[in-house]
């Protein structure tokens, strides 16, 4: 392991990046984005064995790669939450499962409220609202959610805001399971609308087995997202989430409107996250209330934690192997979980920065941890 | 939505609150000190409770007590079998704080990360009942519902004259047992010496050990105190619902730390009002409409309750608590 | 601390203005000399039964130096924090250019243009020296999320703003240039001069927790300065400086002055009291007990029962 | 000689901010430590109280070897820092602070001795003995730190900056108080920035600069020294 | 079609001459459910292992899904790209199933569950690749309100489910029948523990009977708190609670309780009961014999010829013949024909499942 490390520290990736010209760094960066636009098809030897359909019980490998792809989507948003802002939102699976029910409720012919609009409005049956439309329609009622939860918690401190987050998941889980006349109560919604798309071998194009078209829309999207999420960081907003973190009352007073900052990150997390939801629900074309249990919540922020939270790679990282990891290992069916508990506490234990930890974090951390050590006398 | 009912059993009402939201407030307990004195959300709290059970268990496997016993007995076995709850529990927080935190308090990592090797850990633990140990013994381990022994009969100990309510010598006991072990530890943190330092290091640790306190003894100290009263939370549980499963610490521990909060976390006497009240709130709501809601109301409540009492009922910090 | 500052001072009058200027805040440092700035007037304020300020009145006057003394606990902090919105006053009003300020929120109040340091130093330690100003200058620009993030919203630029080479000066010469990357740049720039200004501008880099002491209560002062206050209240600036260091910081002062804006202090020290203030407020018991120039208060016997003790240069 | 510390090297992550200081403290003196800002005086204290751990180098207190010692552990055989900045319990009443500075104590009759003793020297505080200590004045929160110091009983009373943020008179007052328990048989060693005063109340006194001792002698020599002067009194 | 997602174990080409094949099955193969699973894949398994294939092999692999929809939706994925597979036994529960058909029917590959009743599942959006072996729950609701009316004689039925997609229509069913004659109708939660609230509804509705839609996890300590509390009404539940785990779990408390299966009691002189015992040691327990004639249908296509997942289908289609649990039709929908509908009660007596009477709806 140490040898690893050491190994990996000696080839100074970070700062050969950082000092690469800006024609080698274009390259490099569209290689990598094209290989993971390749990953589905990936059958050389031995690149082979990170496919996850290798054994009798494996999990079919675009898949696998297409929800390692909408994990991302929540991690980049969840850090944009956690890892800037600093707020622990531990219900984050809630607007995971908004984006996914809005696009079953407008979409799905089997929604209670299509099938309310189609006898009020006097549509045919086969109506539902667009697929197109259903994407602002998820993106608003997740963004509008974010802002409804956070205006009355955000003045909460800290672990207030953690409980509070958590009990909204748990809110819309139960309301989605019990609402039965609007939601289909436990029972779900089936017939989850995708993306339109030309009809190959009979089957629309975005559907339910072809998994590595989904897992490129998702990519396309999270490429976007990420372009996007990196402009935050080192900019004023950025800085200002930096600011509220170190010291709230002092940034107040240096002219940062702390909350309007707060709620802005819990903004942009919650859309993320309903947009990872809706790629969910619209793939697997079947939404249904226990796929949103809070441990779900529980698992985003330990990817972004894992990862080293603040720096989008880093949460890239950890969402890719909390996702991939479980799946590659399928047939430890039963020990999957304690394995999982297991690494969480070790990984953490010897890397509490996270895997890939922002360079600010890592050199927060080298110093908070001088201080611990020379701190304990009896060292 | 029915008000008649809650209106017309109100006392049976309020009586089934008061013994779900006892046990609630114990386990709050652990919560709470632990986050007074570390600011540190011990998430495998639940699991210290759910060891607490098996505990249980295990002394009445072990001892072969059964219903039906002769009164000396089924006291004795009770008494054993809470001590040894408590042990286990006591034991286990103290493994968790050994084995998740104190590394990490050691390099001086951030809360975000302890938070994340508490969730480890409490996966571990679950998985060590539903899997590991299973693997190695077999039943009754394993992910379905044990049942335990009901040493102690439910029996109608008196009757509420007035409002004509039978009350169960297993309510008096969880009711009782519940209040008087919360007392003892109010008592103690709030009067003793080490019930000093406890406050102290939660305010500021560097300078509580300028004042003599020894920073590792307290924390060793509250993880003790937490996993002892999750212990007796356990025990109590059993008595009254003879079950235990490998997640059963889930729930009762989202609920206890809820209550904890409510309450005003850091604060001891706010686990015990935050518990009772999450508990009436709970069964009252249960009452009008009906369960599935539940955890519905219970959010709902602390959210409304958190707008008007942003650090909860009796607000922060055991240092804060005002004795 | 470097020495070359004080002549250069009219010249950073002008630097140290935003120049990213085609849409900030636009603040008026015009109005006279000596017209009223911010006006305490009849303020009481009460924790409980402790009366921190007892209907105290007193106002500061554009472009002077006011020092503000009492006994510990007379309420100095306090008045501080009714000024900068953390408190409200129980009575009375606080007007700040002549609109009334009590009640408003903190991050407002610095937008009004009043900023101020902390007696115990609150900086955001794990940023560097620089960031820290940079929050300060942030407080005057406007760009907010969706600016950073989609860029829409585009200036012409001027022609030392466009970049040097060939395609990037075209597009930006076509679609301007967002006001975001305008404002950074002009942070940048204005917070290394700040860093200068204040003198600890070889330590930018370094995070702001590991700066000495000394350095990081000039930085709070540097970060004070960025938010482009009209009025700048200083709390204790020179705890737990030596004599030596005081008598830099009060050249700091002056210059701070010299450069327009007008400085509110809170010192127990007597020496910088006296030799850099134009005017000084005497609180006791929440309440005024004396006001006038240095001499005046130095001389008044009130203040020297209450405060001062017998004569004692060291102090 | 009742503390002494050896070639004390303590480091900050990569910086190193003592690097090999001797200081000795005899029974019953008042020595003063002097330096500017960021030279490592109030790393000294913390070295010499236990808070922070010596890379290398040795601390001996009362002929004993207290090196390896946790702070509370140095505490408890009568060593005791009044910490720079304070640090009070904010959320502890006046009372209950000073509570804490008997924490280790078991004799009652004396501890309500102390009491009487510091509400005597500071009567703001017995004024406000129900106050939660965070929300009191910077000057007030020196005093109770101070009184709670005193209320260790200690053998050996360190004071980082006790004058910083007081008023003129009660700065005054500080050092009386400092003499006056150094009469009482405490030994002192205080950390000023108030370099005349401190040094005129002293025994001996070290000069501390970037992490080094420069100088070291009696009070009155320093006070007369023309570096010291020019660099710590602020008269050319 | 989906030949993007095949390599190095995966199977053999299926439009091949060889004959090589993998049938799935998904359920809830560990948990708290898991009794009322398991004996059906046996079942399964035991048909498999009768069978001559001749110069056909075919392995039937499990999957566990925990009975929970969310895990099953990737094993259904995984099972449709595979084109070795070429038929699913499942799934077992209602929830799982509804969560994965339409990824069974885009890789259109027949399943045949042995044992998910919920009624939408062919009755409200069917598809082609879907047929089950048992009649759907709006029979087996009428066949729990007719048995209380009819042998217990309730008229104050008190109605409860665990608000889960299979308990919760279950008892709407049962509502619906039952009309006036239930009482009061509450809700629990899947994972409660303390049902107090429920108990003391209980107590003021003074049931002469009392119905529980859900599964056995729940269904145990609810059971018991109710006779805690004293309350003696008789106690039925659904096929939910037809496992060999129920008796263990509720122990004394559930002496008498009844549940509700539409599966015939196994003759225990039955060559198929004591093959089973033979193999699993045990006699079969839930939907064993269901479990047994859905691999048989399969085996059958293949005896037939088929060799690919549309020969599969279509021979499944039309499959008619004589199963172990009734006689086996598929109508356009997928369900039983009619006069299969059959429901049996059975008693827990000393904490084992023994049949009552049968019930027809
Ligand atoms: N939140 C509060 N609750 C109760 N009393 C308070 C609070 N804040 C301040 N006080 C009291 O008000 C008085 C004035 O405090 P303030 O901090 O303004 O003093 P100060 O003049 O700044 O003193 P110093 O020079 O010691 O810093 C003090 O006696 C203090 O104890
Ligand atoms: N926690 C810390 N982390 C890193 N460096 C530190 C830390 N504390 C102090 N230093 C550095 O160590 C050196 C000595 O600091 P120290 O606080 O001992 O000085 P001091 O003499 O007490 O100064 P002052 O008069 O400002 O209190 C300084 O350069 C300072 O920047
Ligand atoms: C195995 C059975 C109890 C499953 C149940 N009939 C359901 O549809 O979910
Ligand atoms: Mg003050
Ligand atoms: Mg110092």
């Amino acid at each position: 392991m140490s040898q690893i490390t050491a190994a990996y520290r000696g080839l100074r990736l970070g700062d050969r990046w950082g000092g690469a010209p800006q024609p080698v760094r274009w390259f490099v960066m569209l290689l990598v984005i094209a290989f993971a636009f390749y990953l589905p098809y990936l059958n050389v030897l031995p690149f082979a064995y990170i496919r996850t359909d290798l054994t009798a019980s494996g999990s079919d490998w675009a898949s696998v790669l297409f929800l390692v792809v909408v994990y991302m989507i929540v991690a980049v948003g969840l850090n944009v939450v956690i890892g800037l802002a600093g707020l622990l939102d531990l219900g984050y699976v809630g607007f995971y499962a908004l984006g996914a029910y809005s696009v079953a409720l407008f979409g799905s012919t089997n929604s209670p409220v299509v099938q309310a609009m189609q006898s009020k409005f006097g549509f045919s049956e086969e109506w539902a609202v667009p697929f197109a439309i259903c994407i602002p329609i998820a993106i608003v009622m997740s963004l509008v959610a974010g802002v409804l939860l956070g205006a009355p918690t955000l003045r909460l401190r800290g672990d207030y805001l953690a409980i509070v987050t958590l009990g909204f998941g748990e809110i819309i889980r139960i309301t989605a399971r019990n609402l039965d006349d609007v939601t289909n109560g436990a029972t779900g919604i089936i017939g989850v609308p995708v993306p339109p798309g030309p009809e190959i071998d009979g089957r629309s194009f975005f559907n339910t087995i072809d998994a590595e078209r989904w897992y490129w829309l998702a990519l396309t999207i999270l490429i976007l997202i990420i372009f996007l999420a990196r402009r935050l960081e080192n900019s004023r907003v950025g800085r200002a989430w930096l600011a509220i973190r170190e010291d709230e009352d002092a940034a107040a007073v240096m002219g940062v409107a702390g909350f309007k900052f707060k709620l802005w990150a819990f903004a942009i997390g919650a859309t993320l996250g309903g947009l990872a939801g809706l790629l969910f629900g619209s793939k697997q074309q079947y939404v249904e209330p226990n796929a949103f249990m809070v441990q779900l919540s529980f698992l985003f922020v330990a990817m972004v934690v894992i990862g080293g939270s603040g720096n989008i790679f880093g949460a890239l990282l950890g969402a890719f192997l909390l996702t991939y990891l479980p799946e590659r290992f399928r047939e430890f069916v039963d020990w999957r979980p304690f394995a999982f508990g297991v690494a969480l506490v070790a990984v953490m234990i010897l890397r509490p920065q996270g895997l890939a930890p922002s360079r600010r974090r890592a050199r927060e951390f080298e110093d908070r941890r001088h201080e611990a050590e020379e701190a304990a006398a009896d060292a | 939505m029915d008000f008649d009912a809650l209106i017309s059993g109100l006392d049976r009402h309020t009586l089934d609150g008061i013994t779900r939201g006892s046990i609630y407030a114990l386990v709050a307990l652990g919560y709470t000190m632990v986050y007074g004195v570390m600011k540190l959300i011990n998430f495998a709290h639940s699991e210290v409770f759910m060891v607490g059970t098996w505990a249980v268990l295990g002394t009445y496997t072990v001892i072969g007590a059964t219903a039906g016993m002769g009164a000396g007995m089924v006291i004795a076995a009770t008494v054993l079998a809470l001590l040894v709850a408590m042990l286990a529990s006591a034991g286990t927080a103290l493994a968790v704080e050994r084995i998740a935190y104190r590394p990490l308090r050691k390099k001086g990592a951030p809360p975000l990360i302890f938070l994340i090797t508490g969730i480890g850990c409490s996966m571990v633990l679950v998985e060590t009942f539903g899997q590991l140990l299973r693997f190695f013994f077999g039943q009754p381990f394993g992910r379905v519902t044990v049942n335990i022994p009901s040493v102690l009969e439910t029996k109608t100990l008196f009757t509420i004259p007035g409002v004509d309510l039978a009350v169960s010598n297993t309510r008096v006991l969880i009711i009782v047992g519940a209040i008087v072990m919360m007392l003892a530890l109010d008592t103690f943190v709030n009067k003793s010496r080490l019930g000093r330092g406890v406050r102290a290091v939660a305010q500021d640790p560097d300078t509580a050990s300028l004042m003599g306190v020894n920073q590792e003894r307290v924390i060793m100290l509250v993880f003790v105190l937490g996993g002892a009263m999750a212990g007796v939370a356990a025990l109590l549980y059993t008595v009254q619902y003879d079950i235990t499963k490998f997640d059963i610490g889930f729930i009762i521990g989202l609920k206890a730390f809820t209550a904890a909060v409510l309450g005003g976390i850091g604060n001891l006497r706010g686990a015990l009002v935050g518990g009772l009240f999450l508990g009436i709130v709970e069964v009252y709501a249960s009452a009008i409409w009906d369960s599935s809601w539940t955890n519905v109301y219970a959010f709902v409540v602390l959210v409304v309750v958190l707008m008007f009492r942003p650090t909860g009922l009796l607000g922060e910090s055991l240092g804060k608590a005002r004795a | 601390m470097p020495e070359q500052k004080t002549e250069g001072a009219v010249e950073e009058q002008v630097v140290l203005k935003d120049t990213s200027n085609h849409d900030a805040i636009e603040i008026e440092t015009s109005g006279p000399d000596g017209s009223v700035l911010l006006e305490v007037d009849h303020v009481t304020l009460r924790f409980g039964g402790v009366v921190a300020l007892n209907d105290v009145n007193f106002e500061i006057r554009r472009g002077e130096i006011l020092g503000l003394i009492g006994p510990n606990g007379a309420g100095k902090t306090t008045c501080f924090n009714a000024m900068t919105g953390v408190y409200t006053p129980t009575e009375g009003k606080i007007r700040f250019k002549g609109k009334e300020i009590a009640g408003t929120k903190p991050h407002k109040i610095n937008h009004l243009g009043i900023a101020r340091t902390f007696q115990n130093i609150r900086l955001f330690p794990e940023m560097s020296a620089m960031e820290n100003v940079m929050v300060g200058c942030d407080a005057r620009h406007k760009t907010s999320v969706p600016g950073v993030l989609f860029r829409m919203y585009r200036v012409r630029p001027s022609e030392e703003e466009l970049p040097e080479s060939g395609i990037r000066r075209s597009f930006a010469k076509v679609l301007g240039i967002s006001r975001h990357t305008l404002e950074e740049r002009a942070g940048r720039r204005r917070s290394m001069e700040l860093l200068r200004f204040v003198g600890i501008a070889d330590r930018a880099h370094e995070l702001a927790r590991n700066l000495p002491y000394g350095y990081q209560r000039r930085l709070e002062i540097a970060r004070a300065l960025a938010t482009e206050p009209e009025l700048i209240c200083l709390d204790e600036p020179a705890a737990g400086f030596n004599p030596a260091e005081k008598e830099d910081l009060m050249g700091l002062i002056r210059r701070i002055r010299d450069l327009g804006h007008t400085v509110l202090v809170i010192e127990h020290d007597m020496k910088l009291v006296l030799g850099v203030t134009d005017r000084i407020v005497v609180l006791e018991f929440g309440q005024k007990i004396a006001e006038g120039t240095p001499d005046e208060v130095a001389r008044n016997p009130k203040v020297i029962a209450a405060y001062l003790g017998e004569p004692d240069d060291a102090a | 000689m009742l503390l002494e510390m050896k070639d004390a090297v303590l480091n900050y992550g990569k910086i190193e901010a003592l690097h090999g200081i001797s200081v000795e403290v005899n029974e019953g003196e008042v020595v003063s430590l002097i330096g500017a800002n960021g030279a490592g005086k109030t790393s000294t204290m913390r070295a010499l109280s236990g808070v922070r751990g010596l890379a290398t180098g040795a601390v001996f207190f009362d002929g004993e070897d207290v090196t390896k010692l946790r702070a509370d552990q140095r505490l408890r055989k009568g060593l005791v820092l009044c910490p720079e900045g304070r640090g009070i319990f904010p959320g502890m009443s006046v009372t209950e602070n000073l509570n804490m500075g008997a924490y280790t104590r078991k004799d009652k009759a004396a501890i309500d001795e102390d009491y009487d003793r510091v509400f005597g020297l500071f009567p703001r505080l017995l004024e406000r003995k129900k106050q939660i200590a965070g929300t009191m004045s910077g000057g007030e929160q020196q005093m109770l730190a101070i009184g709670r110091a005193l209320m260790s009983r200690p053998k050996l009373l360190m004071l980082d900056e006790p004058s910083m943020g007081l008023a003129p008179m009660l700065i005054q007052q500080i050092f009386d108080i400092i003499t006056e328990i150094s009469q009482q048989g405490t030994t002192i060693l205080v950390v000023e920035q108030n370099a005349k005063q401190a040094l005129s109340r002293s025994d001996r006194a070290y000069v501390l600069e970037t992490g080094n001792i420069v100088k070291t002698g009696t009070g009155a020599e320093l006070l007369d020294d023309p570096s010291v002067r020019e660099a710590y009194l602020g008269v050319a | 079609a989906c030949g993007t997602t095949d390599t190095g174990g995966g199977g053999s080409d299926a439009s091949g001459g060889d004959c090589d094949f993998k049938i799935g099955a998904m359920g809830a193969l560990s948990g708290a459910n898991a009794s009322i699973v398991i004996p059906s894949v046996d079942g399964a398994q035991l048909a498999l292992d009768q069978w001559d294939g001749g110069d056909c092999t075919v392995t039937l692999e499990r999957f566990d899904t925990e009975g929970d929809p969310a895990k099953a939706t990737p094993v259904a994925t995984q099972i449709a790209g595979d084109d070795s597979f070429i038929g699913v036994i499942g799934g077992a529960f209602s929830g799982e199933t509804r969560a994965t058909k339409s990824i069974y029917q885009d890789g259109g590959i027949p399943m045949i569950s042995q044992s998910a009743t919920a009624t939408d599942l062919t009755q409200e959006d069917p598809v082609e690749v879907f047929h089950r072996l048992v009649p759907y729950d709006d029979y087996q609701g009428a066949a729990i309100a007719k048995y209380l009316t009819d042998e217990v004689g309730a008229t104050k039925v008190f109605v409860v489910d665990n608000s889960e997609a299979y308990g919760e229509p279950l008892a709407d069913r049962v509502e619906e029948t039952l009309g006036d004659k239930m009482v009061q109708r509450d809700k629990t939660e899947v994972g409660q523990t303390d049902f107090a609230p429920t108990i003391s509804k209980m107590e003021s509705a003074q049931p002469d009977a009392i119905m529980y839609g859900g599964y056995i996890a729940e269904a145990a300590p609810l059971l018991k708190q109710i006779r805690d509390a004293g309350i003696d009404a008789p106690f039925i539940g659904g096929d939910g609670l037809y496992g060999a785990d129920f008796g263990k779990a509720v122990g004394d408390a559930g002496e008498g309780a009844v549940v509700m299966c539409p599966c015939a009691p196994i003759d225990e002189s039955s060559t198929f009961a004591s093959d089973f015992e033979g193999e699993f040691g045990g006699a079969p327990g839930a939907y064993a014999a269901e479990g047994y004639d859905a691999m048989s249908v399969f085996l059958a296509a293949l005896d037939d010829g088929a060799r690919t997942r549309e020969d599969v289908l279509a021979f499944v289609n039309d499959y008619t013949g004589e199963g172990l649990s009734k006689d086996i039709a598929f109508d356009e929908n997928g369900d039983v024909p009619a006069d299969q509908v059959s429901y049996w009660a059975y008693k827990n007596t000393d904490g084992t499942l023994t049949p009552e009477v049968e019930v027809s709806p």
